[in-house]
């Protein structure tokens, strides 16, 4: 029987040119790593919006695994940027295999 | 001037805008793959590099050079000041979107310049090859503007020095592209470029037909959207380029261009960037609404410009340059 | 300490030919807004198919973040469809920060 | 018609086809990315509209252009039919499948006819310009006989009315595309169509090359995995082309076209959609099967069309025009 | 009242050369079918990634939703070459409409 | 000498690598889109193959073709050994990553053949048609070595058989598509050719200078983020090329082939792979680390070859063809 051990799973939206403000953040909160998934398009209060890489503001997914403390040190972070930037962050409890990596 | 306005109409590259314009209000699901459209982009900032670069790697650079390269530099440091007393007074729009706004309408828009040097070319007033570099140059002076118009001097929402931000408003993509090709066709000249010519001269109007087939699908999908943009806006991004559009055609004059070259800058003063300033905008601006700069800019200014302000900057430069309307 | 609040995470795999099915439901549902992300390939009881976009048979994921009411009338208005136009819909429980947006 | 068999084979765009089924029979993972694909796709069908608008504008408008449109639509309207029999007797589909095949079987494949004329155009036998406006005329049609075949006059299964349905279809890309494209090949005119020669017209016949192989490779692709498709429905989709072939090159013949137009409207009829049809059905009659009805017009009708009955058909039509086969 | 059934939703990210690895595995477990999306870059122990697909290095998120006992199946199955072959495997509890199907 | 090494330096082509390296170095966000980039390679392979088959349809096949034929196998086969030799001492890699380096080293980059055809095509010095099909030959040999100095005759560590795994090999993508363009332009010819001349030969040099930019931005990035490789790497990445360009060189001019198919056969030995061989380590070999073969091969030893060593090796073929350096 393997082990599992559970971790959080963290997605943020952000548009693709605050991208690096967001794995900087990871980063600062000393998780080992991310990865950045593509988005075609999406509606919000701010209207609809289609793929626009034209026109930077385009968005992807970021996200990461960590443990639950530096999960929650990564939302403080970035708790006060989420309005200005319009960031969405969700967050959920994952069972992953080799925990130790994370 | 009505002469200019039918080559407009007539002119593929035009009529493609048209086309993409009237199957997005249709409610067509027409569109071109996003990477498609970069490709596309990239293409033609490559392609007018390299003719520039090599343009004037044939005419050397003289005082007449460097005099049109001030007056762009110049010019996207001061227009944001004037978009922003507009936004500011008539527009009623706050602090931080008209600033971001304004440096929109400062700095240029590399299509709608290629859209006019086909149709200034196919009314033999080409422009010299040089306006390229004046293109470039133009690209980002009017951020700073604008940043300080929205912020004043101090530090941005997020804790970031200027001089991060500065590093990356100035070697975003389309400056690096458009200024790497201007060098490439210097160093490489007339024969190097010859090479490379079916690929980067023979292509490039078509490829411009599609790309701006794009365009009008994505300016006219965006105003259907719209929310953020009200009348006095709407007004103000028709004004912004028939204002630039008219100053930076009379400096253009003033120093002594030629026709080709004084109408092209009218352009560029009257085009507003879509492309380099809103991804400098989502850096340094974040709280800024890209439902209000995007919309002006794409979907009011760009058409406009395309359509009808491109032919009546034709028309004033060769009036001023004492020839009749052309042909 | 930042505060977070549970929300459901809806995610409904679906021809991207009837992708604007899905994202009128959710906006009839009430609910804030939505994200499409793209999908490559799967395999299923119809077996393997890839990238066919030329076709217009390819995949998107639509995604949206509901309170669990409106989810569940997402849900509900979706169910009848669900198997005649061969959708596929998950949904779970995620802490989002900024609840009153969703 | 050993010759039009052989020409077929000696072409390049054919033997990339045949390059993409033998890769993919072999299971190498050689692959078009999708966006590439796609934008190959609408530069076909840029460039095959301006063709015919430009040739439509040198030769004018006339009633042997209005009979060949009005044969296309009528023959989109009606071919579903024989399909739609065939398919519920020998075939032994239900009722919903049943008509969203014969959907496709009245509506027309862009790359095959764009096949068809560069092997025409190879053996000196090239079809008219207006045969494009035939081309876009016949896409739709055919999904309104698929649809009242299918489900009768009652409405869709997801409560959307047909009017909604039917603005879908009508406005999608493809139709879009062509027809924009050749209305601005009229307005362009020659002239206007020069400038822009060495992207669309040079490049055409090397990217529909690639977009073969790229047919190819999914055709094969999708005959492996495919499951629903019975030996029935095997025979249908080699006897349907036949069949709509022969009807097309008739009827095409009767009203008095030039022998290229007969095979080229032939090709039309022979041909079966694999882009517009199945988006539309995926809509209007999502419960039918992709796996039956992209398998047959794509895996099975396709490549007979290319590597065989597009050969048929020429030898067919310069029959009929009493010519001996072609040399 | 529509009716969900709870399931595994298993995400791995793997290199896209190896994800026919990872979907034969799927299809060893009895699971009825996968889903490929696609990964635009990453960072992890290795350093840095980005799109490169030119040279083979690209990653893929392969996800499938399966009950308990086919998940922990697949996760054993898969344990032995998760650390040697790089692949980071997530799961999670979901609802499910449509149960009977997976 | 210096001739050579200048004439690199003003090709348009070379300078867009350039421009890609400075860009990245600076930190510009310019970057390709990836579905470009791919359809950019693909069209390249599909190019040289087309236009080496051709070539072999007009010169025949004779004991030259074979030999060269002969010898790039051999060296494929041989190269990963001399590598293997050094990676394990001086390098001080374990076994799987040497294996794994030894293959890139055995087989060969398409682009840095291709940008050396330009350059010695630019010098009057192109080689032979047939060198494409030495390229294809010499991709997969290599791979087999590789794997033998890594695992010995066993069983891969996930239990599948060689069998499976040399399928996956020998009918990677870039092998199918070279060889059956060239296949396409044998049975074609000449005529065949001619028709799709403006795509595929037109169109050529200037896709090989995006596709550098590109390869420029992904060398350089990648090398700023690179943990894994040592100086002792680092030297031996530039060794190699040295070592086995001169091996390379000195084979094909004994076997008597003309200047430019020396030099060509030079660089082919002095290149290692990027594409196909890194993508069957990921499937063969997945323990050893990408970091070190993909950084070893395309960050250091791909910007070598094409900044200097085309250079040295053209100079080295001239001086063994008797010649003075080029002029
Ligand atoms: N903590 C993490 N969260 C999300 N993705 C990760 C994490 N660690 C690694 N990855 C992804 O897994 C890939 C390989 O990681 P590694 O095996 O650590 O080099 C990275 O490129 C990331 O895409
Ligand atoms: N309820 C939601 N569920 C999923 N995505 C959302 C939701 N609301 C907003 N988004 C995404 O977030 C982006 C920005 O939203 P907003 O800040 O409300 O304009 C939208 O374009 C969507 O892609
Ligand atoms: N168990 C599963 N896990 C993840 N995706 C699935 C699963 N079953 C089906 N799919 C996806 O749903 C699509 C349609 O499935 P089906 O309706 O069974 O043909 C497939 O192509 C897959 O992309
Ligand atoms: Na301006
Ligand atoms: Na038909
Ligand atoms: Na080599």
């Amino acid at each position: 029987m393997i082990e599992t051990v559970i971790r959080k799973r963290i997605e943020i939206l952000t548009d693709s040119a605050l991208a690096r403000r967001v794995t900087e953040a990871i980063d600062r909160a000393g998780i080992t790593g991310w990865t950045i998934t593509p988005v075609t398009s999406g509606k919000g209060r701010d209207g609809h919006w289609r793929e626009e890489r034209v026109m930077g503001t385009d968005k992807v997914f970021v996200l990461t695994i960590a443990p639950q403390d530096k999960a929650m040190a990564l939302a403080e972070d970035l708790a006060p940027i989420l309005s200005s930037h319009g960031l969405l962050l969700t967050m959920w409890d994952v069972e992953v295999i080799r925990g130790e990596r994370f | 001037m009505d002469a200019s306005v039918l080559q407009t109409f007539t002119s593929p590259v035009v009529l493609f805008f048209v086309l993409g314009l009237l199957a997005a209000f249709a409610r067509s699901d027409l569109a071109i793959p996003e990477a498609i459209a970069k490709g596309m982009s990239l293409y033609l900032m490559a392609a007018i590099g390299l003719k520039g670069g090599v343009a004037v790697a044939k005419s050397g650079i003289d005082a007449r050079v460097l005099g049109a390269l001030l007056i762009g530099i110049l010019a996207s440091f001061a227009l944001p000041l004037i978009a922003n007393l507009l936004l500011r007074t008539f527009g009623r729009l706050d602090r931080i979107n008209a600033g971001a706004v304004a440096a929109h309408y400062g700095s240029v828009s590399v299509v709608t310049y290629v859209t006019a040097v086909e149709i200034l070319t196919g009314s033999q007033m080409a422009p010299q090859g040089f306006m390229v570099a004046v293109l470039a140059a133009m690209e980002t002076p009017a951020i700073l503007t604008g940043l300080l118009l929205a912020r004043g001097l101090g530090k941005s929402s997020d804790g970031r020095s200027k001089g991060e931000l500065l590093h990356e408003v100035f070697l975003n993509a389309s400056v690096v592209l458009l200024l790497g090709a201007f060098a490439i066709g210097m160093i490489a000249g007339p024969d190097g470029f010859a090479e490379v010519t079916p690929f980067f001269e023979a292509g490039f109007k078509g490829v411009l037909c599609l790309f701006l087939l794009d365009m009008g699908l994505i300016a006219a999908r965006r105003i259907m959207d719209a929310r953020s943009v009200t009348w006095r806006l709407a007004v103000i991004a028709i004004a912004l380029p028939l204002i630039n559009g008219t100053l930076g055609t009379l400096a253009a004059h003033a120093i002594g261009l030629d026709v080709g070259s004084v109408a092209a800058f009218g352009v560029l003063c009257a085009s507003a960037s879509y492309i380099a300033v809103p991804a400098a905008m989502r850096l340094a601006l974040p709280e800024a609404d890209p439902g209000i700069y995007l919309t002006m800019s794409l979907s009011v200014t760009f058409p406009f410009n395309i359509l009808i302000n491109i032919g009546l900057i034709t028309a004033f430069a060769s009036m001023l340059a004492g020839g009749a309307a052309v042909p």
